[in-house]
């Protein structure tokens, strides 16, 4: 079949504005969104640019906006859009550097603010410190993020105010602040306690709904919400 | 043109390129250069797990891990850096669980393991618990940890660098010249130790797990600068990849209990392997797999098999090989049991196959997966760069960039993480020694030139004719169908043609990006031409094999030939013609004997 | 699983809001229900309809209810109890208000001159109206 | 080198879920609120104070049914959902079932909306 391909170009060296641009495509049903990319750049245009890697949706490197809601490009089956017309643009809040890439810093930085690491300077033991499995399971769904940037970049707080922590990071924060093991849970409390953590959360569940790891992402805001309230860990 | 300088620089940010940075950094100053964001690096993908004899479950020892090795390798692997590899496996485990790597847990919250292809009760001969898991997400966790403690020790990122040059002068490497792809400039990193860990080149293949920027970047660089390589044409075909995508599925799920079926619903392995079956060695599996196919026992006639976890098969066959769990009780699992060892792959079959694995059995092929050839190094990750093991000063490699050998011809399962964990950390630990005691020596003035160079000769091909997608896809279906899983002569030489064919055709490709930022077209040709390079010297070192061991499988020499060839074989690049040399392996306690699962 | 426990982090100005938002959020609603079956018992049932006895119930202000067309019900129910409950209510309502006000405005303005410029502006408008709602409450 | 993002509008270039929806008109309910509360006190002041006529008018436009459709239409929706809201804060667990959440607050809120304009058109009907 032919599907057609809407892309917001942007190249830094040429362009005052981003501007799309359509490509007629062959593809199957089953083919992924990124397959129709990596087509348009090797017979069409080679000049477009989007960042991919492991092509199979653990390594998030090709986290876009498609159809208007953020996907990674590998997870997304041209079946599941029941459209021949894709619309793919970047990724908002976060400034484009070229095309579909864009500049990932911000992110990273609110990422490295909460001390996504374990802190425990006890004496650690000759083999593993002891966790039971239902220790381990309560931050089991925190540790499946792979840092794509999805959530973030579709949450309404995170665009209007860049400053935001955002979800990414909280997400981060709650693998540590529920895992047994660690000792600095109230150092991490205290940071998302700011005026720019948690409480810019209202609840608006795009960011769960953008997950392509499917993490309760708001319901792990929500349970650090309730820990710094309580300051249980349960 | 920037210059920075520090005492180590890490080429890769992927498991063996972060543990080396973390130990490396402890007390050098240390900076990570990699062609991607940390997270994004292939380690992510793997699944099972980590090979160490903790004994959680019941007994184990380093001493059996390191014979499973040695058997796995096919006894081409040198046992001095298996038994090191092993030993230290233990520790290296322990290590990541005390950074924070989020394991599963025994009942009594311990490590949990899962048997693995390979991995075996030396006295009984039967399936050991030995690799350590998270889920099926053990390599996530072990990046995410991993880039964890480095933001902690706040180690310097160059994120979305790409490496393009050694710096070697007088014989001791100095630096790296990179690329920064936001900008599109140069970068001269100016270091007395450098480490490379840029990871494998599956890429060469068609059906493949391996990541789009797995492109053996690291060892092009080297060979270009007249260091050799080993062992190139031992290159590892998993045999569960989903059909038609290559995407992996773990090994893990046969430990679980999965049974490979055949278009019969035969479970065939158990004429090929009748002691462990579906858990033998992945090499014996692959040509078990690709057997049935070729004599038209596929799934439908076709060239898929089945790998079918359903809780009923697995309870059938469980209870057929009489298995248990760690209490004595008979071993059975549910659909739920299934959901929580294995929900990645759960997931990729819903999302790509539109397949519930437990209601439906997976239509799998073998998929190239891991390069067991690499640079050559030593036991502490420093190169060596001849048939002597003469030192190259300064230049460390690790991870599966790296050769040094501990996989031999053919690698076990879960012994990528093992490699990774352990011979990162010692290069990182001996770069950072031998770089704090050495002086930086003065650059000359054209050392970025020849990255320059190799950039400019694609960029000014305005009137090329040749497309990347499509000597790719050339190049990729040649080395399919003519070095894959079986090899002959024939084939090989065809291929080896349309190899060097299809480099002269490269040089006539266009590019149609003239700009500086972030130009992908530009660095993918560049990452074609390494792959070029590297399937040539693969097709070289594999015409030159006249045997059949591991992973290398020759029709026309079906057997294995220790008189002849219990070696490894190097391969260096001089005056664009590939020259092979041979080096012993080295034997311990193990002395080669027919290898039966 | 024992339980984990933290120290509470310092309430900050953030959490304090987000708490007080909620606590009033419902304060209104339950001092509205007070108020409803106060009203009962002192026989609205007979002098006020329902539209009215609503209207009451969250404005218990005889100013409030003074141009409907019923009964005039000032004389009496004109008293501090019911003063205490309209103050009450109107502190909840206005602080409410301008607090989401105020985390409508933060959610587009960072660390910035501006942030203080309009937080202040929000503080000071607050302060207005709640002082003008207290007089109208003391004054009819 | 790089664009600068464009925050305002960038809701209306995304599609979210049902609950962007509810949490939009959670902020302009709210927001409709403020402004009318607002008013009032201000024209309940001029008007007891001043006995300035405005204030009058003012009081009339809110007392018109239609007017107050409007009116119960905001503080309906904002109380349901800010029972909602405050329910998940305390029971993080139901933000796993935030969907169905959000369904059983539409099903909550159209019934008692309904009523009330129901009875608000029956009264315009009457003549008001």
């Amino acid at each position: 079949m032919k599907v057609t391909v809407k892309i917001l170009r942007y190249d830094p060296e040429k362009d005052q504005r981003p501007h799309y641009q359509t490509y007629q495509v062959d593809a199957e049903p089953t083919d992924w969104v990124l397959d129709l990319l990596e087509r348009i750049k090797g017979d069409q245009d080679g000049s477009l640019s989007f960042r991919r890697s492991c092509a199979h949706g653990i390594c998030g490197s090709d986290a876009m906006r498609i159809n208007g809601m953020n996907r990674l490009a590998c997870k997304t089956l041209l079946q599941d859009l029941h459209s021949h017309t894709i619309v793919v643009e970047p990724l908002l809040g976060l400034p484009i550097i070229k095309d579909l890439v864009v500049d990932m810093e911000p992110f990273f930085d609110h990422y490295k603010s909460v001390m996504p690491y374990l802190v425990n300077d006890e004496q650690a033991p000759m083999r593993e410190r002891l966790q039971s499995p239902a220790e381990r399971e309560r931050f089991d769904d925190t540790t499946k993020c792979i840092l794509c940037a999805a959530c973030t970049t579709s949450c309404p707080s995170f665009w209007a105010n860049g400053d935001y922590i955002g979800p990414a990071a909280i997400v981060n924060a709650h693998r540590f602040i529920f895992d047994s093991r660690d000792r600095a849970s109230s150092e991490r409390l205290r940071i998302l306690n700011g005026q720019f953590g948690v409480f810019r959360c209202h609840t608006i569940f795009n960011c769960t709904q953008a997950c392509p790891r499917e993490i309760q992402i708001t319901k792990a805001i929500g349970e650090v919400k309730k820990a710094i309230a309580t300051g249980n860990l349960d | 043109m920037k210059i920075h300088q520090f005492d180590v620089v890490v080429v890769g940010a992927g498991g063996a390129g972060l543990m080396a940075a973390l130990y490396a950094s402890k007390t050098a100053s240390t900076a990570v250069i990699s062609k991607l964001y940390p997270m994004r690096s292939h380690t992510g993908t793997a699944q099972g797990g980590v090979g160490a004899a903790l004994g959680n479950y019941e007994e184990d020892h380093p001493e059996w891990h390191t014979f499973d090795t040695v058997k796995g390798s096919d006894y081409l692997g040198d046992q001095d850096a298996i038994e090191f590899m092993c030993q230290e496996a233990v520790t290296s485990v322990y290590e990541l669980e005390h950074m924070g790597l989020p394991f599963s847990r025994t009942p009594d919250g311990r490590i949990a393991q899962r048997p693995f292809g390979g991995h075996t009760n030396n006295l009984t001969g039967k399936p050991v618990r030995r690799s350590c898991y998270a889920a099926d997400r053990t390599g996530h966790m072990i990046l995410q940890t991993l880039y964890q403690q480095c933001i902690k020790n706040k180690i310097n990122f160059f994120d979305e660098f790409q490496v393009l040059d050694l710096i070697l002068i007088n014989g001791v490497a100095q630096g790296v010249v990179a690329i920064e792809l936001a900008t599109g400039e140069m970068h001269i990193f100016h270091a007395n130790a450098v480490i490379i860990a840029t990871g494998g080149y599956g890429r060469i293949w068609k059906i493949t797990s391996n990541a789009y920027s797995s492109t053996g970047d690291g060892v092009a660089i080297t060979l270009r600068r007249g260091l050799p390589i080993e062992d190139m044409e031992f290159f590892q075909f998993h045999p569960t990849g989903i059909y038609k995508l290559g995407i992996l599925i773990t090994e893990g799920a046969r430990g679980e209990g999965g049974i490979l079926l055949n278009g019969k619903g035969e479970r065939f392995m158990e004429h090929y392997a009748p002691h462990v079956k579906d858990l033998a060695s992945r090499d014996v599996i692959s040509r078990a797999m690709y057997t049935e196919i070729r004599e038209g026992r596929g799934i439908n006639g076709q060239d898929y098999l089945y790998l079918d976890i359903r809780p009923e098969t697995v309870n059938k066959y469980a209870a057929l090989d009489g298995r248990t769990q760690p209490d004595g009780s008979p071993y059975r699992v549910t659909g739920d049991d299934i959901l929580a060892r294995l929900p990645d792959i759960v997931d990729f079959c819903r999302t790509y196959l539109g397949v519930d694995p437990v209601e439906q059995p997976m239509p799998v092929q073998p998929t190239a997966h891991y390069a067991m050839g690499g640079i050559p190094t030593n036991l502490l990750g420093q190169v060596v760069m001849d048939e002597k093991n003469t030192i190259l000063p300064g230049l460390y490699a690790a991870g599966e960039v790296a050769c040094v050998s501990v996989h031999g011809a053919n690698r076990l399962g879960t012994n990528s993480l093992v490699d990774l964990i352990v011979f990162g950390r010692h290069a990182g630990l001996d770069a950072a020694k031998y770089a704090l005691g050495s002086q930086f020596k003065t650059l000359p003035n054209d050392v970025a030139d020849f990255s320059i160079e190799q950039l400019d000769r694609l960029r000014k091909n305005k009137n090329g004719t040749e497309k990347i997608s499509k000597i790719t896809e050339e190049m990729r279906t040649t080395m399919m169908d003519h070095v894959g899983i079986f090899r002959t002569n024939e084939g090989m030489s065809a291929s080896l043609t349309k190899i060097r064919e299809l480099q002269d055709r490269f040089l006539q490709i266009k590019i149609q990006d003239g700009g500086k930022v972030f130009n992908t077209e530009l660095l993918n040709a560049w990452e074609l031409g390494n792959l070029l390079d590297l399937a040539e010297v693969v097709t070289i070192s594999a015409i030159a094999r006249t045997e059949s061991r591991g992973a290398h499988s020759r029709e026309d020499f079906p057997n294995r030939d220790d008189q002849e060839w219990l070696k490894h074989s190097l391969a260096w690049s001089e005056d664009g013609k590939i020259r092979l040399g041979y080096k012993p392996v080295t034997i311990t306690k193990y002395q080669p004997k027919e290898r039966v699962y | 699983m024992r339980t984990r426990t933290v120290p509470q982090p310092a309430m900050s100005f953030e959490y304090t809001l987000w708490i007080f938002t909620r606590i009033s959020g419902l304060g209104m609603l339950g001092l509205g229900l007070i108020g409803f079956v106060t009203a009962l018992i002192m026989n609205a049932r007979n002098l006020l309809d329902m539209n009215t006895l609503l209207r009451w119930s969250f404005f218990p202000n005889p100013n409030h209810v003074v141009n409907s067309n019923i009964p005039d019900i000032s004389p009496g129910w004109s008293n501090a109890y019911w003063q205490v409950m309209e103050m009450l209510i109107v502190f909840f309502g206005i602080s409410h208000g301008f607090n989401g006000l105020r985390v409508i405005i933060e959610d587009f303005i960072g660390h910035s001159l501006w942030q203080t410029i309009l937080r202040g502006a929000v503080f000071l408008l607050w302060l207005f109206f709640l002082i003008i709602a207290v007089y109208v409450i003391l004054a009819s | 080198m790089a664009v600068s993002k464009n925050a305002w509008l960038t809701g209306l270039r995304y599609r979210g879920g049902d609950n962007m929806l509810v949490w939009m008109l959670h902020r302009i309910s709210g927001l409709a609120m403020v402004l009318f509360v607002g008013a009032h006190i201000l024209s309940s002041f001029f008007t007891q104070q001043l006995g300035s006529t405005w204030g009058i008018a003012l009081n009339t436009i809110y007392e018109s049914p239609y007017f107050q459709i409007f009116l119960y239409f905001f503080v309906i929706f904002h109380v349901i959902n800010g029972l909602r809201i405050i329910l998940l804060d305390f029971f993080p667990k139901l933000l796993e079932y935030q969907r169905e959440l959000t369904w059983l607050e539409w099903i909550i809120f159209i019934p008692i909306f309904g009523l009330s304009v129901f009875i608000t058109v029956i009264k315009i009907l009457n003549g008001g």
